[in-house]
Protein backbone atom coordinates (compact mmCIF):
# COMPACT_ATOMS: atom_id res chain seq x y z
CA UNK A 1 0.00 0.00 0.00
CA UNK A 2 1.51 3.26 -0.91
CA UNK A 3 -0.09 6.54 -0.05
CA UNK A 4 1.71 9.70 -1.33
CA UNK A 5 0.57 13.46 -1.23
CA UNK A 6 3.02 16.08 -3.05
CA UNK A 7 3.44 19.32 -5.22
CA UNK A 8 5.46 17.86 -7.64
CA UNK A 9 3.74 16.38 -11.02
CA UNK A 10 3.58 12.69 -11.70
CA UNK A 11 4.32 10.32 -14.15
CA UNK A 12 1.47 8.56 -15.09
CA UNK A 13 2.68 5.83 -17.21
CA UNK A 14 5.23 5.22 -15.13
CA UNK A 15 3.19 4.77 -11.98
CA UNK A 16 1.12 2.57 -13.69
CA UNK A 17 4.31 0.56 -15.00
CA UNK A 18 5.53 0.24 -11.66
CA UNK A 19 2.19 -1.10 -10.16
CA UNK A 20 0.69 -4.76 -9.80
CA UNK A 21 3.66 -6.55 -9.99
CA UNK A 22 1.24 -8.20 -6.41
CA UNK A 23 2.07 -11.86 -7.26
CA UNK A 24 0.69 -14.95 -8.71
CA UNK A 25 -2.81 -14.42 -7.57
CA UNK A 26 -3.31 -10.78 -8.96
CA UNK A 27 -5.88 -11.31 -11.81
CA UNK A 28 -6.88 -7.58 -12.11
CA UNK A 29 -5.41 -3.62 -12.13
CA UNK A 30 -7.79 -0.44 -12.49
CA UNK A 31 -6.65 2.83 -12.42
CA UNK A 32 -8.09 5.78 -12.18
CA UNK A 33 -6.50 9.41 -13.43
CA UNK A 34 -7.69 12.78 -12.51
CA UNK A 35 -7.07 15.52 -15.24
CA UNK A 36 -7.59 19.25 -14.90
CA UNK A 37 -10.20 19.82 -16.94
CA UNK A 38 -10.70 23.23 -19.09
CA UNK A 39 -14.24 23.13 -20.67
CA UNK A 40 -14.47 26.80 -21.22
CA UNK A 41 -10.99 27.53 -22.57
CA UNK A 42 -10.37 30.17 -19.81
CA UNK A 43 -8.95 28.24 -16.96
CA UNK A 44 -5.51 29.81 -16.20
CA UNK A 45 -4.79 27.41 -13.37
CA UNK A 46 -5.80 25.00 -11.19
CA UNK A 47 -4.66 25.44 -7.29
CA UNK A 48 -5.51 22.98 -4.74
CA UNK A 49 -5.16 23.51 -1.29
CA UNK A 50 -5.16 20.97 1.86
CA UNK A 51 -4.51 20.39 5.41
CA UNK A 52 -1.16 18.94 6.04
CA UNK A 53 -0.80 15.51 8.46
CA UNK A 54 -4.37 14.97 8.18
CA UNK A 55 -4.38 14.36 4.61
CA UNK A 56 -1.86 11.65 4.14
CA UNK A 57 -3.79 10.17 7.74
CA UNK A 58 -7.32 10.39 6.11
CA UNK A 59 -6.07 8.78 2.57
CA UNK A 60 -4.06 5.78 4.15
CA UNK A 61 -7.64 5.32 6.45
CA UNK A 62 -9.34 5.35 3.29
CA UNK A 63 -6.85 2.70 1.09
CA UNK A 64 -6.86 0.55 4.28
CA UNK A 65 -10.48 0.15 4.47
CA UNK A 66 -10.69 -0.44 0.59
CA UNK A 67 -7.72 -3.34 1.13
CA UNK A 68 -9.39 -4.77 3.80
CA UNK A 69 -12.97 -4.90 2.11
CA UNK A 70 -11.71 -6.28 -1.33
CA UNK A 71 -8.89 -8.32 -0.22
CA UNK A 72 -6.73 -6.02 -2.65
CA UNK A 73 -2.78 -7.01 -3.38
CA UNK A 74 -1.43 -3.96 -3.59
CA UNK A 75 -3.36 -0.08 -3.55
CA UNK A 76 -1.79 3.19 -4.65
CA UNK A 77 -2.91 6.38 -4.10
CA UNK A 78 -1.23 9.66 -5.57
CA UNK A 79 -2.67 13.04 -5.00
CA UNK A 80 -1.18 16.68 -5.56
CA UNK A 81 -1.64 19.99 -4.13
CA UNK A 82 -0.58 23.33 -5.34
CA UNK A 83 -0.71 25.02 -8.42
CA UNK A 84 -1.73 22.67 -11.56
CA UNK A 85 -2.11 23.79 -15.70
CA UNK A 86 -4.90 22.38 -17.71
CA UNK A 87 -4.54 19.17 -18.46
CA UNK A 88 -2.32 17.89 -15.96
CA UNK A 89 -2.55 15.03 -13.74
CA UNK A 90 -4.20 15.80 -10.16
CA UNK A 91 -4.24 12.71 -8.74
CA UNK A 92 -4.72 8.78 -9.88
CA UNK A 93 -5.52 5.83 -7.56
CA UNK A 94 -4.50 1.86 -8.63
CA UNK A 95 -6.29 -1.29 -7.36
CA UNK A 96 -4.72 -5.17 -7.65
CA UNK A 97 -7.33 -7.87 -7.00
CA UNK A 98 -7.78 -11.25 -8.27
CA UNK A 99 -11.33 -10.44 -9.84
CA UNK A 100 -12.18 -7.54 -12.30
CA UNK A 101 -15.60 -6.95 -9.86
CA UNK A 102 -13.04 -5.97 -6.73
CA UNK A 103 -10.46 -3.94 -8.32
CA UNK A 104 -13.27 -1.73 -10.11
CA UNK A 105 -15.34 -1.68 -6.96
CA UNK A 106 -12.20 -0.66 -4.86
CA UNK A 107 -11.04 2.26 -7.30
CA UNK A 108 -14.74 3.51 -7.26
CA UNK A 109 -14.85 3.68 -3.77
CA UNK A 110 -11.50 5.18 -3.47
CA UNK A 111 -12.48 7.95 -5.65
CA UNK A 112 -15.77 8.87 -4.17
CA UNK A 113 -14.06 8.75 -0.31
CA UNK A 114 -11.14 10.90 -1.36
CA UNK A 115 -13.91 13.23 -3.34
CA UNK A 116 -15.55 14.03 -0.24
CA UNK A 117 -13.45 12.64 2.86
CA UNK A 118 -10.17 13.77 1.88
CA UNK A 119 -8.65 17.32 3.07
CA UNK A 120 -8.15 18.99 -0.41
CA UNK A 121 -10.29 22.25 -1.73
CA UNK A 122 -9.85 22.98 -5.41
CA UNK A 123 -9.64 27.06 -6.64
CA UNK A 124 -10.07 28.00 -10.34
CA UNK A 125 -8.32 30.72 -11.65
CA UNK A 126 -9.70 32.18 -14.80
CA UNK A 127 -9.95 35.78 -16.91
CA UNK A 128 -12.54 36.94 -14.14
CA UNK A 129 -10.38 36.02 -10.97
CA UNK A 130 -10.60 33.17 -8.58
CA UNK A 131 -13.41 30.73 -7.51
CA UNK A 132 -13.21 27.71 -5.08
CA UNK A 133 -14.93 24.25 -6.78
CA UNK A 134 -17.78 23.90 -5.20
CA UNK A 135 -18.56 20.30 -3.68
CA UNK A 136 -22.16 18.77 -5.21
CA UNK A 137 -24.55 16.83 -3.95
CA UNK A 138 -23.87 14.30 -6.32
CA UNK A 139 -20.27 13.62 -4.52
CA UNK A 140 -21.99 13.30 -1.25
CA UNK A 141 -24.71 10.94 -2.07
CA UNK A 142 -22.15 8.47 -4.05
CA UNK A 143 -20.90 7.74 -0.68
CA UNK A 144 -24.56 5.87 0.26
CA UNK A 145 -23.68 2.69 -1.87
CA UNK A 146 -21.19 1.70 0.03
CA UNK B 1 -5.46 27.18 24.55
CA UNK B 2 -6.10 25.30 21.29
CA UNK B 3 -5.10 25.31 18.19
CA UNK B 4 -7.88 26.48 15.34
CA UNK B 5 -7.09 26.35 11.88
CA UNK B 6 -9.13 27.79 8.55
CA UNK B 7 -9.12 26.33 5.21
CA UNK B 8 -10.02 27.29 1.69
CA UNK B 9 -12.81 30.35 1.67
CA UNK B 10 -12.90 29.80 5.73
CA UNK B 11 -9.07 31.04 5.67
CA UNK B 12 -9.74 33.43 3.33
CA UNK B 13 -12.74 35.30 5.04
CA UNK B 14 -11.26 35.34 8.37
CA UNK B 15 -7.71 36.41 7.15
CA UNK B 16 -5.60 34.09 8.50
CA UNK B 17 -5.04 30.00 8.32
CA UNK B 18 -4.84 29.33 12.34
CA UNK B 19 -4.53 30.94 15.09
CA UNK B 20 -4.18 30.09 19.04
CA UNK B 21 -7.07 30.63 20.80
CA UNK B 22 -7.72 30.82 24.32
CA UNK B 23 -11.32 28.92 25.41
CA UNK B 24 -13.57 27.22 27.94
CA UNK B 25 -15.93 26.34 25.23
CA UNK B 26 -16.99 22.54 26.04
CA UNK B 27 -18.48 21.80 22.02
CA UNK B 28 -17.19 22.49 19.20
CA UNK B 29 -20.99 24.46 18.60
CA UNK B 30 -19.50 26.80 21.64
CA UNK B 31 -16.24 27.44 20.48
CA UNK B 32 -18.12 28.64 17.24
CA UNK B 33 -20.62 30.83 19.05
CA UNK B 34 -17.46 32.42 20.66
CA UNK B 35 -16.02 33.26 17.03
CA UNK B 36 -18.58 34.33 15.48
CA UNK B 37 -18.97 36.70 18.25
CA UNK B 38 -15.39 37.82 17.71
CA UNK B 39 -15.90 40.30 14.51
CA UNK B 40 -18.02 40.41 11.13
CA UNK B 41 -15.05 38.43 9.16
CA UNK B 42 -16.05 35.75 11.93
CA UNK B 43 -19.21 35.92 11.78
CA UNK B 44 -19.48 35.93 7.83
CA UNK B 45 -17.04 32.65 8.18
CA UNK B 46 -19.75 30.70 10.39
CA UNK B 47 -22.67 32.49 9.25
CA UNK B 48 -23.58 28.89 7.96
CA UNK B 49 -22.73 25.44 9.49
CA UNK B 50 -24.48 23.44 6.97
CA UNK B 51 -21.77 24.42 4.75
CA UNK B 52 -18.66 24.00 7.09
CA UNK B 53 -16.97 20.99 8.38
CA UNK B 54 -15.09 20.62 11.46
CA UNK B 55 -12.07 18.41 12.30
CA UNK B 56 -11.17 17.52 15.41
CA UNK B 57 -7.45 16.62 15.78
CA UNK B 58 -7.62 16.01 12.34
CA UNK B 59 -10.09 13.69 12.62
CA UNK B 60 -13.45 14.46 10.67
CA UNK B 61 -16.41 15.57 13.62
CA UNK B 62 -19.51 16.81 14.32
CA UNK B 63 -20.59 20.21 15.60
CA UNK B 64 -22.02 18.82 18.69
CA UNK B 65 -18.79 16.96 19.13
CA UNK B 66 -17.05 17.52 22.87
CA UNK B 67 -13.91 19.75 23.02
CA UNK B 68 -12.25 18.16 26.12
CA UNK B 69 -8.77 17.03 25.47
CA UNK B 70 -8.66 18.48 21.87
CA UNK B 71 -5.24 20.09 20.59
CA UNK B 72 -6.01 21.28 17.17
CA UNK B 73 -9.48 22.21 15.92
CA UNK B 74 -9.98 22.65 11.61
CA UNK B 75 -13.05 24.62 9.68
CA UNK B 76 -13.54 24.05 6.70
CA UNK B 77 -15.46 24.25 3.27
CA UNK B 78 -16.82 20.33 1.90
CA UNK B 79 -14.31 18.83 0.39
CA UNK B 80 -13.79 18.95 -3.75
CA UNK B 81 -10.48 16.25 -3.64
CA UNK B 82 -10.10 13.57 -6.46
CA UNK C 1 -10.75 4.96 -30.51
CA UNK C 2 -7.75 2.07 -31.02
CA UNK C 3 -8.67 -2.03 -30.79
CA UNK C 4 -5.60 -4.06 -31.20
CA UNK C 5 -5.53 -7.89 -31.56
CA UNK C 6 -1.89 -9.19 -31.11
CA UNK C 7 0.05 -12.39 -30.32
CA UNK C 8 2.83 -10.06 -28.88
CA UNK C 9 2.92 -8.79 -25.28
CA UNK C 10 2.50 -5.19 -24.86
CA UNK C 11 3.50 -2.36 -22.45
CA UNK C 12 0.85 -1.55 -20.12
CA UNK C 13 2.73 1.50 -18.78
CA UNK C 14 3.74 2.79 -22.23
CA UNK C 15 0.00 2.11 -23.29
CA UNK C 16 -1.13 4.45 -20.32
CA UNK C 17 1.23 7.10 -21.01
CA UNK C 18 0.25 7.40 -24.46
CA UNK C 19 -3.45 7.21 -24.06
CA UNK C 20 -5.69 9.81 -22.78
CA UNK C 21 -4.61 12.94 -24.35
CA UNK C 22 -8.05 13.72 -25.72
CA UNK C 23 -8.64 17.56 -25.03
CA UNK C 24 -9.22 19.74 -22.72
CA UNK C 25 -12.70 17.90 -21.90
CA UNK C 26 -10.94 14.73 -20.19
CA UNK C 27 -11.52 14.78 -16.47
CA UNK C 28 -11.10 11.06 -16.03
CA UNK C 29 -9.43 8.53 -17.28
CA UNK C 30 -9.67 4.65 -16.22
CA UNK C 31 -7.62 1.62 -17.02
CA UNK C 32 -8.26 -2.08 -17.14
CA UNK C 33 -5.46 -4.38 -17.40
CA UNK C 34 -5.94 -8.26 -17.32
CA UNK C 35 -2.89 -10.24 -16.06
CA UNK C 36 -2.84 -14.23 -16.21
CA UNK C 37 -3.59 -15.59 -12.77
CA UNK C 38 -1.69 -18.56 -11.25
CA UNK C 39 -3.54 -18.89 -7.61
CA UNK C 40 -2.38 -22.70 -7.90
CA UNK C 41 1.28 -22.20 -8.45
CA UNK C 42 0.55 -24.98 -10.67
CA UNK C 43 0.15 -22.88 -14.66
CA UNK C 44 2.50 -23.68 -17.02
CA UNK C 45 0.76 -21.12 -19.28
CA UNK C 46 -2.81 -20.11 -21.01
CA UNK C 47 -3.12 -19.85 -24.56
CA UNK C 48 -6.12 -18.50 -25.88
CA UNK C 49 -7.45 -18.87 -29.06
CA UNK C 50 -9.69 -16.60 -31.40
CA UNK C 51 -11.42 -15.87 -34.56
CA UNK C 52 -9.66 -13.77 -36.93
CA UNK C 53 -11.64 -11.33 -38.45
CA UNK C 54 -14.70 -11.44 -36.28
CA UNK C 55 -12.73 -10.85 -33.39
CA UNK C 56 -11.31 -7.22 -34.51
CA UNK C 57 -15.42 -6.63 -35.60
CA UNK C 58 -16.85 -7.77 -32.32
CA UNK C 59 -14.58 -5.56 -30.16
CA UNK C 60 -14.42 -2.41 -32.54
CA UNK C 61 -18.68 -2.77 -32.06
CA UNK C 62 -17.98 -2.86 -28.42
CA UNK C 63 -15.57 -0.25 -28.31
CA UNK C 64 -17.74 2.00 -30.49
CA UNK C 65 -21.19 0.99 -28.70
CA UNK C 66 -19.27 2.65 -25.25
CA UNK C 67 -17.93 5.15 -26.91
CA UNK C 68 -21.02 6.58 -27.93
CA UNK C 69 -22.98 6.06 -24.71
CA UNK C 70 -20.36 7.35 -22.28
CA UNK C 71 -19.40 10.45 -24.78
CA UNK C 72 -16.11 9.44 -24.58
CA UNK C 73 -13.15 11.47 -25.74
CA UNK C 74 -11.12 8.53 -26.24
CA UNK C 75 -10.73 4.62 -26.00
CA UNK C 76 -8.64 2.12 -25.97
CA UNK C 77 -8.86 -2.13 -26.15
CA UNK C 78 -5.82 -4.36 -26.82
CA UNK C 79 -6.13 -8.27 -26.38
CA UNK C 80 -3.38 -11.03 -26.72
CA UNK C 81 -4.42 -14.47 -28.01
CA UNK C 82 -1.55 -17.39 -27.81
CA UNK C 83 0.86 -18.73 -25.51
CA UNK C 84 0.71 -16.59 -22.12
CA UNK C 85 2.64 -16.79 -19.01
CA UNK C 86 1.36 -16.53 -15.43
CA UNK C 87 1.52 -12.84 -14.50
CA UNK C 88 1.66 -12.02 -18.31
CA UNK C 89 -0.95 -8.66 -19.37
CA UNK C 90 -3.97 -10.70 -21.09
CA UNK C 91 -5.74 -7.51 -22.19
CA UNK C 92 -5.99 -4.09 -21.39
CA UNK C 93 -9.08 -1.36 -22.12
CA UNK C 94 -8.53 2.56 -21.43
CA UNK C 95 -11.38 5.17 -21.26
CA UNK C 96 -11.22 9.03 -21.56
CA UNK C 97 -14.45 11.08 -20.30
CA UNK C 98 -15.68 14.11 -18.87
CA UNK C 99 -16.02 12.93 -15.45
CA UNK C 100 -15.03 10.03 -13.86
CA UNK C 101 -18.73 8.20 -13.54
CA UNK C 102 -18.51 7.69 -17.21
CA UNK C 103 -15.32 6.50 -17.58
CA UNK C 104 -15.51 4.46 -14.74
CA UNK C 105 -18.90 3.22 -16.29
CA UNK C 106 -17.75 2.49 -19.69
CA UNK C 107 -14.37 0.86 -19.08
CA UNK C 108 -16.78 -2.33 -17.14
CA UNK C 109 -19.10 -2.06 -19.95
CA UNK C 110 -16.20 -3.00 -22.27
CA UNK C 111 -14.88 -5.34 -19.57
CA UNK C 112 -18.32 -7.31 -19.14
CA UNK C 113 -18.84 -7.36 -23.15
CA UNK C 114 -15.47 -8.58 -23.80
CA UNK C 115 -15.48 -11.27 -21.54
CA UNK C 116 -18.66 -12.66 -23.00
CA UNK C 117 -19.27 -11.15 -26.49
CA UNK C 118 -16.00 -10.92 -28.15
CA UNK C 119 -14.38 -14.39 -29.85
CA UNK C 120 -11.56 -15.43 -27.34
CA UNK C 121 -11.00 -18.98 -25.77
CA UNK C 122 -8.73 -19.83 -22.74
CA UNK C 123 -6.96 -22.92 -22.25
CA UNK C 124 -5.05 -23.22 -18.70
CA UNK C 125 -2.13 -25.77 -19.51
CA UNK C 126 -0.97 -27.49 -15.91
CA UNK C 127 0.56 -30.84 -14.98
CA UNK C 128 -2.30 -32.51 -15.38
CA UNK C 129 -2.91 -31.45 -19.07
CA UNK C 130 -4.83 -28.91 -20.66
CA UNK C 131 -8.13 -27.48 -19.76
CA UNK C 132 -10.34 -25.17 -21.67
CA UNK C 133 -11.64 -22.08 -18.86
CA UNK C 134 -15.43 -22.29 -18.98
CA UNK C 135 -17.59 -19.26 -19.05
CA UNK C 136 -19.03 -18.28 -15.66
CA UNK C 137 -23.01 -17.59 -15.39
CA UNK C 138 -21.85 -14.30 -13.71
CA UNK C 139 -20.01 -13.33 -16.64
CA UNK C 140 -23.52 -13.58 -18.69
CA UNK C 141 -25.14 -11.89 -15.66
CA UNK C 142 -23.36 -8.91 -15.99
CA UNK C 143 -24.67 -8.16 -19.27
CA UNK C 144 -28.09 -7.60 -17.83
CA UNK C 145 -27.05 -4.41 -15.96
CA UNK C 146 -26.38 -2.32 -19.38
CA UNK D 1 -21.24 -24.78 -50.14
CA UNK D 2 -20.58 -23.28 -47.25
CA UNK D 3 -17.99 -22.62 -44.64
CA UNK D 4 -18.00 -23.89 -41.30
CA UNK D 5 -15.61 -22.82 -38.56
CA UNK D 6 -15.07 -24.74 -35.06
CA UNK D 7 -12.75 -23.55 -32.31
CA UNK D 8 -12.03 -24.93 -28.61
CA UNK D 9 -13.54 -27.43 -27.83
CA UNK D 10 -15.50 -27.63 -30.38
CA UNK D 11 -12.55 -27.78 -32.79
CA UNK D 12 -10.68 -30.11 -30.90
CA UNK D 13 -13.95 -32.49 -30.75
CA UNK D 14 -14.58 -32.47 -34.32
CA UNK D 15 -10.73 -32.85 -35.21
CA UNK D 16 -10.58 -29.76 -37.53
CA UNK D 17 -10.59 -26.00 -37.56
CA UNK D 18 -12.86 -25.66 -40.68
CA UNK D 19 -14.58 -27.40 -43.51
CA UNK D 20 -16.60 -26.67 -46.96
CA UNK D 21 -19.98 -28.06 -46.45
CA UNK D 22 -22.67 -29.07 -49.42
CA UNK D 23 -25.80 -28.46 -47.33
CA UNK D 24 -29.52 -27.53 -48.38
CA UNK D 25 -30.18 -26.49 -44.42
CA UNK D 26 -31.99 -23.81 -44.30
CA UNK D 27 -31.49 -22.91 -40.63
CA UNK D 28 -28.70 -22.97 -38.57
CA UNK D 29 -30.50 -26.14 -36.36
CA UNK D 30 -30.37 -27.75 -39.53
CA UNK D 31 -27.09 -27.95 -40.16
CA UNK D 32 -26.52 -28.98 -36.54
CA UNK D 33 -28.62 -32.08 -37.52
CA UNK D 34 -27.04 -32.40 -40.30
CA UNK D 35 -23.68 -32.44 -38.74
CA UNK D 36 -24.56 -34.30 -35.90
CA UNK D 37 -25.95 -37.44 -37.94
CA UNK D 38 -22.47 -37.47 -40.10
CA UNK D 39 -19.80 -39.33 -36.97
CA UNK D 40 -19.79 -39.93 -33.98
CA UNK D 41 -17.17 -37.07 -33.21
CA UNK D 42 -19.64 -34.71 -34.30
CA UNK D 43 -22.92 -36.12 -32.64
CA UNK D 44 -20.19 -35.64 -29.24
CA UNK D 45 -19.44 -32.15 -30.35
CA UNK D 46 -23.38 -30.83 -30.93
CA UNK D 47 -24.75 -32.83 -27.85
CA UNK D 48 -25.93 -30.06 -25.96
CA UNK D 49 -26.55 -27.03 -28.03
CA UNK D 50 -26.64 -24.58 -24.45
CA UNK D 51 -23.20 -24.84 -24.68
CA UNK D 52 -22.97 -23.62 -28.26
CA UNK D 53 -23.15 -20.51 -29.29
CA UNK D 54 -22.57 -19.66 -33.39
CA UNK D 55 -21.68 -17.11 -35.50
CA UNK D 56 -23.03 -16.41 -39.23
CA UNK D 57 -20.54 -14.03 -41.54
CA UNK D 58 -18.79 -13.30 -37.96
CA UNK D 59 -21.84 -12.04 -36.30
CA UNK D 60 -23.49 -13.42 -33.39
CA UNK D 61 -26.79 -15.40 -34.34
CA UNK D 62 -29.41 -17.71 -32.64
CA UNK D 63 -29.61 -21.45 -33.72
CA UNK D 64 -32.79 -20.41 -35.17
CA UNK D 65 -31.23 -18.04 -37.79
CA UNK D 66 -32.30 -18.58 -41.31
CA UNK D 67 -28.62 -19.66 -43.96
CA UNK D 68 -29.87 -17.76 -46.57
CA UNK D 69 -27.28 -16.23 -48.27
CA UNK D 70 -24.74 -17.31 -45.40
CA UNK D 71 -21.05 -18.20 -46.52
CA UNK D 72 -19.35 -18.76 -43.06
CA UNK D 73 -20.94 -20.19 -39.92
CA UNK D 74 -18.88 -21.22 -36.97
CA UNK D 75 -19.59 -22.98 -33.90
CA UNK D 76 -18.04 -22.37 -30.65
CA UNK D 77 -18.13 -22.79 -26.98
CA UNK D 78 -19.45 -19.71 -24.78
CA UNK D 79 -16.46 -17.07 -24.77
CA UNK D 80 -13.93 -16.11 -22.23
CA UNK D 81 -11.89 -13.17 -23.41
CA UNK D 82 -10.98 -10.45 -21.28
Amino acid sequence: MQVRVQAEPFDYGAECAGFGDGGRDVGAVVTFLGVVRDDSGQLARMEIEHYPGMTEKAIAAIAEEARARWSLADVLVVHRHGALMPGEPIMMVATAARHRVAAFEAAEFLMDYLKSRAPFWKKEIGPDGAAWVAAKDDDEDALARW
Amino acid sequence: MIDVLYFAWVRERIGLPRERVETSAATVAELVAELASREDRYAAAFADLRSLRVALDQQLADFSAPLDGVREVAFFPPMTGG
